[in-house]
């Protein structure tokens, strides 16, 4: 046996209103890892993203982060994981700038803000409220964090929503960067990622599940 | 223990009384019967709606069966 | 310790038998006792030496003002087990309580302000007990709406679980303002608080009208959630059974 | 861990304020609701400064209740929204850190402004001159006390659609006491009576209100928030 999984999901059952919304088994992330998260619109993706990050508490079974329930080691679990979900967090009256640095005051990590931004193609617009920004730009703020985050796990719901081409590309390098120095990211998008050595993770909603049994 | 009115219309009046100890009187039976009521209708058209998603449940099995 | 009768107590399945088994019989218990105390509350018990019959209101007004009060704790109390314990029934419990609740504490208010009437020449004044009954109402209001509001059943009853206790808490700090308001303002043409030792002939009907309303409290609570149950069940087997032997019921009364 | 619980504080008053700063109108409009609806007062009943006086302090206090409880909705509103609300909740923090910084950040925008403002509605409505350092005494305890049992009413009403009016059905009868014992001392100063009294009571209710809200606030978060 080697060391255990970064992550490793147990018999994950998920219930809302005593409906089952997801249940997923067999799911492990290693340092390294790309994981896309797929599946049809309504299967329980954004669910299982926030299952993961501790937004959503599980009705049965349990996460383990490096062989340790994620209920026991909270605190050190959720100082190394970093989620960008459909909403992007933005506060639109303050600056680019401004609102990658209270990100990172809130415990996400440091380095340049201003930087982050140049990098994401953001050079010029650090200085003026977000409200002003195009939709695809306010996405790149948030994705921003990305680069100023020293966490190892990244949790990415539909990344690419506004972005353009360009933008993908930036975001794929990100990410293989990210891998290569021993992170993983889970990622859930119905875009076809230019990457080498994805894994798939396919969701089925719970219709399909009952079709299938 | 004795009857306190010489009849049931001195008992209605109450010596002017009456109509607030009354309205009191029906007022609370309204409301506790009400109580009463609503969640055995509701109790019935429950079990009714159940039997009825179960039968329609039951005619589409039947007819996914006969059409495999 | 064998905690097993805990865990039956929450399970539905096993409240609803139970409760079919026993409601026939507190129902009868609550029927006897009510209108026992009813006809010996209003034509048997002596008057009141100033009040005259109007007092008679006493045999409604006091026991639905206790359960008003008492129903909101339970539900407060069902509202925590849910909370700690993650019952379900507990939850369908506290959901129940809640109109009934509002209903009793309408109740006390109405008797209240009709007793007032003939007695103080007002159908309201801003005496304390009476405010912290109306406060008392809006409490119940608030529970009542927030669990409405809510699309996701789980979080409605977590929120209105919270807001019940959130509100325990303040009971006891809004009565006791509204005790001391009272007293600060309270006018000299006015004085409430009449409740010298009752005489016996009076008093026992008042005990058998507290112990009816307690019954017909508890039948209440029961029917509510026994609905409550049948709907948050719907998709269990026994529900179904329960379900299509009623209908077959039905079906074989009409023929 | 105490040194990033401090900081969670500070981090959320500063950005709260700095966001109302930005959008200085809306920060502005409980306290312009507070000195407009106030001069519809002697319109609707009477000009006579001698009947003013007399409900003067009841009118004043009544009125910072509703400023305060209708500013208290956007308490927690934008955050969810925006996605900020998520990321509090999974951030490696103390929740209740964070919460008492938003709702101090409240109270200063809020419940501060109104406080200051109080002597001019005071002027205005004929506010016997003993009541006006109770009244801004009371006031300045009261809001914050206000500021943390509507943001508990926030917290529960935040992922609702028509969160405003549901709101105020929760929290009013909450608000009860404090409006009491505030009333009470502004009365106790006119008539000349010892008004540390009552406003020594406010305190007591502020300081439970300080250790108890921000941990029902962060419980009730973590309970409703997630739909």
């Amino acid at each position: 046996m080697g060391n255990p999984s970064l992550i490793k999901i147990e018999n994950l059952r998920f219930e809302r209103d005593d409906t089952a919304v997801i249940s997923c088994d067999n799911l492990y992330l290693d340092a390294g890892d790309i994981l896309q998260v797929e599946g049809p619109n309504g299967s329980g993706k954004t669910t299982l993203l926030r299952l993961l990050t501790t937004a959503l508490q599980a009705r049965e079974g349990t996460i383990l982060y490096c062989g340790k329930s994620i209920a026991e080691c909270r605190f050190e679990y959720l100082s190394d994981i970093l989620f960008i979900g459909h909403q992007s967090a933005v506060k639109l009256t303050l600056t680019a700038e401004e609102n990658l640095d209270w990100m990172a005051s809130s415990g996400i990590g440091s380095s340049s803000a201003v930087k982050a931004l140049e990098s994401l193609g953001l050079a010029g617009y650090t200085d003026i409220p977000c409200y002003k920004l195009s939709a695809g730009q306010q996405r790149r703020v948030a994705l921003a964090r990305l680069l100023i985050s020293d966490a190892r796990i990244w949790y990415l719901d539909e990344p690419f929503t506004a972005i353009d081409r360009d933008g993908v590309r930036l975001l794929e390098r990100c990410m293989k960067d990210h891998v290569s120095s021993g992170g993983a990211v889970v990622v859930s998008t119905h875009q076809d990622l230019d990457l080498q050595g994805v894994r798939h993770y396919p969701m089925l909603g719970e219709s399909l599940l009952r079709a299938y049994s | 223990m004795k009857f306190q009115f010489q009849d049931l219309s001195q008992m209605l009046t109450m010596d002017g009384h009456g109509v607030y100890v009354w309205s009191a009187v029906i007022v609370t039976l309204i409301i506790i019967i009400g109580l009463i009521v609503r969640p055995l209708l509701q109790h019935k058209v429950a079990l009714n709606q159940i039997a009825q998603d179960l039968a329609r449940e039951k005619l589409r099995k039947e007819v996914a069966g006969e059409s495999n | 310790m064998n905690w097993t009768w805990f865990y039956r107590l929450g399970s539905p399945l096993w409240f609803y038998q139970t409760t079919t088994r026993w409601l026939p019989w507190l129902s009868l218990l609550a029927i006897v006792l009510l209108s026992t105390g009813l006809i010996w509350g209003l034509g048997f018990a002596p008057q009141d030496a100033k009040q005259g019959n109007s007092f008679r209101i006493i045999y409604l007004h006091v026991p639905t003002s206790f359960l008003a009060l008492a129903g909101y704790f339970l539900m407060a109390a069902a509202g925590a087990i849910g909370l700690i314990w993650k019952m379900k029934l507990s939850y369908m419990i506290m959901k129940s309580a809640a109109p009934i609740g509002a209903a009793l504490t309408f109740l006390a208010l109405f008797t209240g302000a009709v007793w007032g009437k003939p007695t103080w020449g007002s159908y309201w004044v801003w005496d304390a007990r009476i405010t912290s009954m109306l406060i008392l109402l809006f409490l119940y209001f608030g529970v009542l709406a927030l669990q409405y509001a809510f699309h996701n059943e789980e979080a409605g009853n977590k929120a209105s679980a919270v807001l019940a206790l959130v509100g325990t808490v303040n009971i006891p700090i809004i009565y006791k303002s509204v005790d001391w308001w009272y007293t600060l303002h309270q006018p000299s043409t006015i004085k409430l608080t009449s409740a010298p030792s009752m005489h016996p002939d009076m008093f026992q009907p008042l005990l058998v009208m507290i112990l009816g309303f307690y019954c017909f409290y508890v039948v209440a609570l029961c029917l509510f959630t026994r609905v409550e149950i049948l709907r948050r069940e719907r998709k269990t087997t026994w529900v179904g059974e329960l379900a299509a032997r009623s209908s077959y019921e039905v079906e074989s009364d009409k023929k | 861990m105490r040194s990033s619980a401090s900081n969670g504080f500070c981090a959320y008053l500063r950005r709260d304020l700095r966001l109302s700063h930005r959008r200085l109108g809306e920060a502005a409009s409980p306290l312009i609701f507070f000195i407009m609806v106030s001069t519809l007062v002697p319109l609707g009943i009477t000009p006579d400064p001698a009947s003013l006086a007399l409900v003067a302090s009841g009118i004043i206090w009544v009125l910072a209740l509703l400023a305060t409880m209708l500013s208290a909705n956007d308490l927690f509103a934008g955050d969810y929204q925006d996605g900020s609300l998520e990321q509090l909740l999974i951030s490696p923090q103390v929740l209740v850190m964070p919460v008492l910084g938003k709702v101090t950040a409240h109270w200063l925008v809020t419940g501060l402004p109104l406080t200051i403002v109080s002597p001019l509605l005071g002027l205005m409505l004929s506010l016997p001159e003993a009541g006006y350092l109770p009244m801004m005494a009371s006031l300045a305890l009261g809001t914050a006390c206000l500021s943390l049992l509507g943001a508990v009413g926030a917290a529960l009403t935040v992922s609702l659609q028509k969160g405003g009016m549901m709101l105020a059905l929760v929290v009013m009868p909450l608000y009860m006491p404090v409006i009491i014992f505030g009333g009470a001392t502004v009365q106790f100063g006119i008539d000349g009576l010892a008004w540390t009294g009552p406003l020594a009571i406010l305190g007591a209710m502020l300081a439970a209100a300080i250790a108890l809200c921000p941990l029902a606030i962060a419980g009730v978060l973590r309970l409703t928030s997630i739909n």
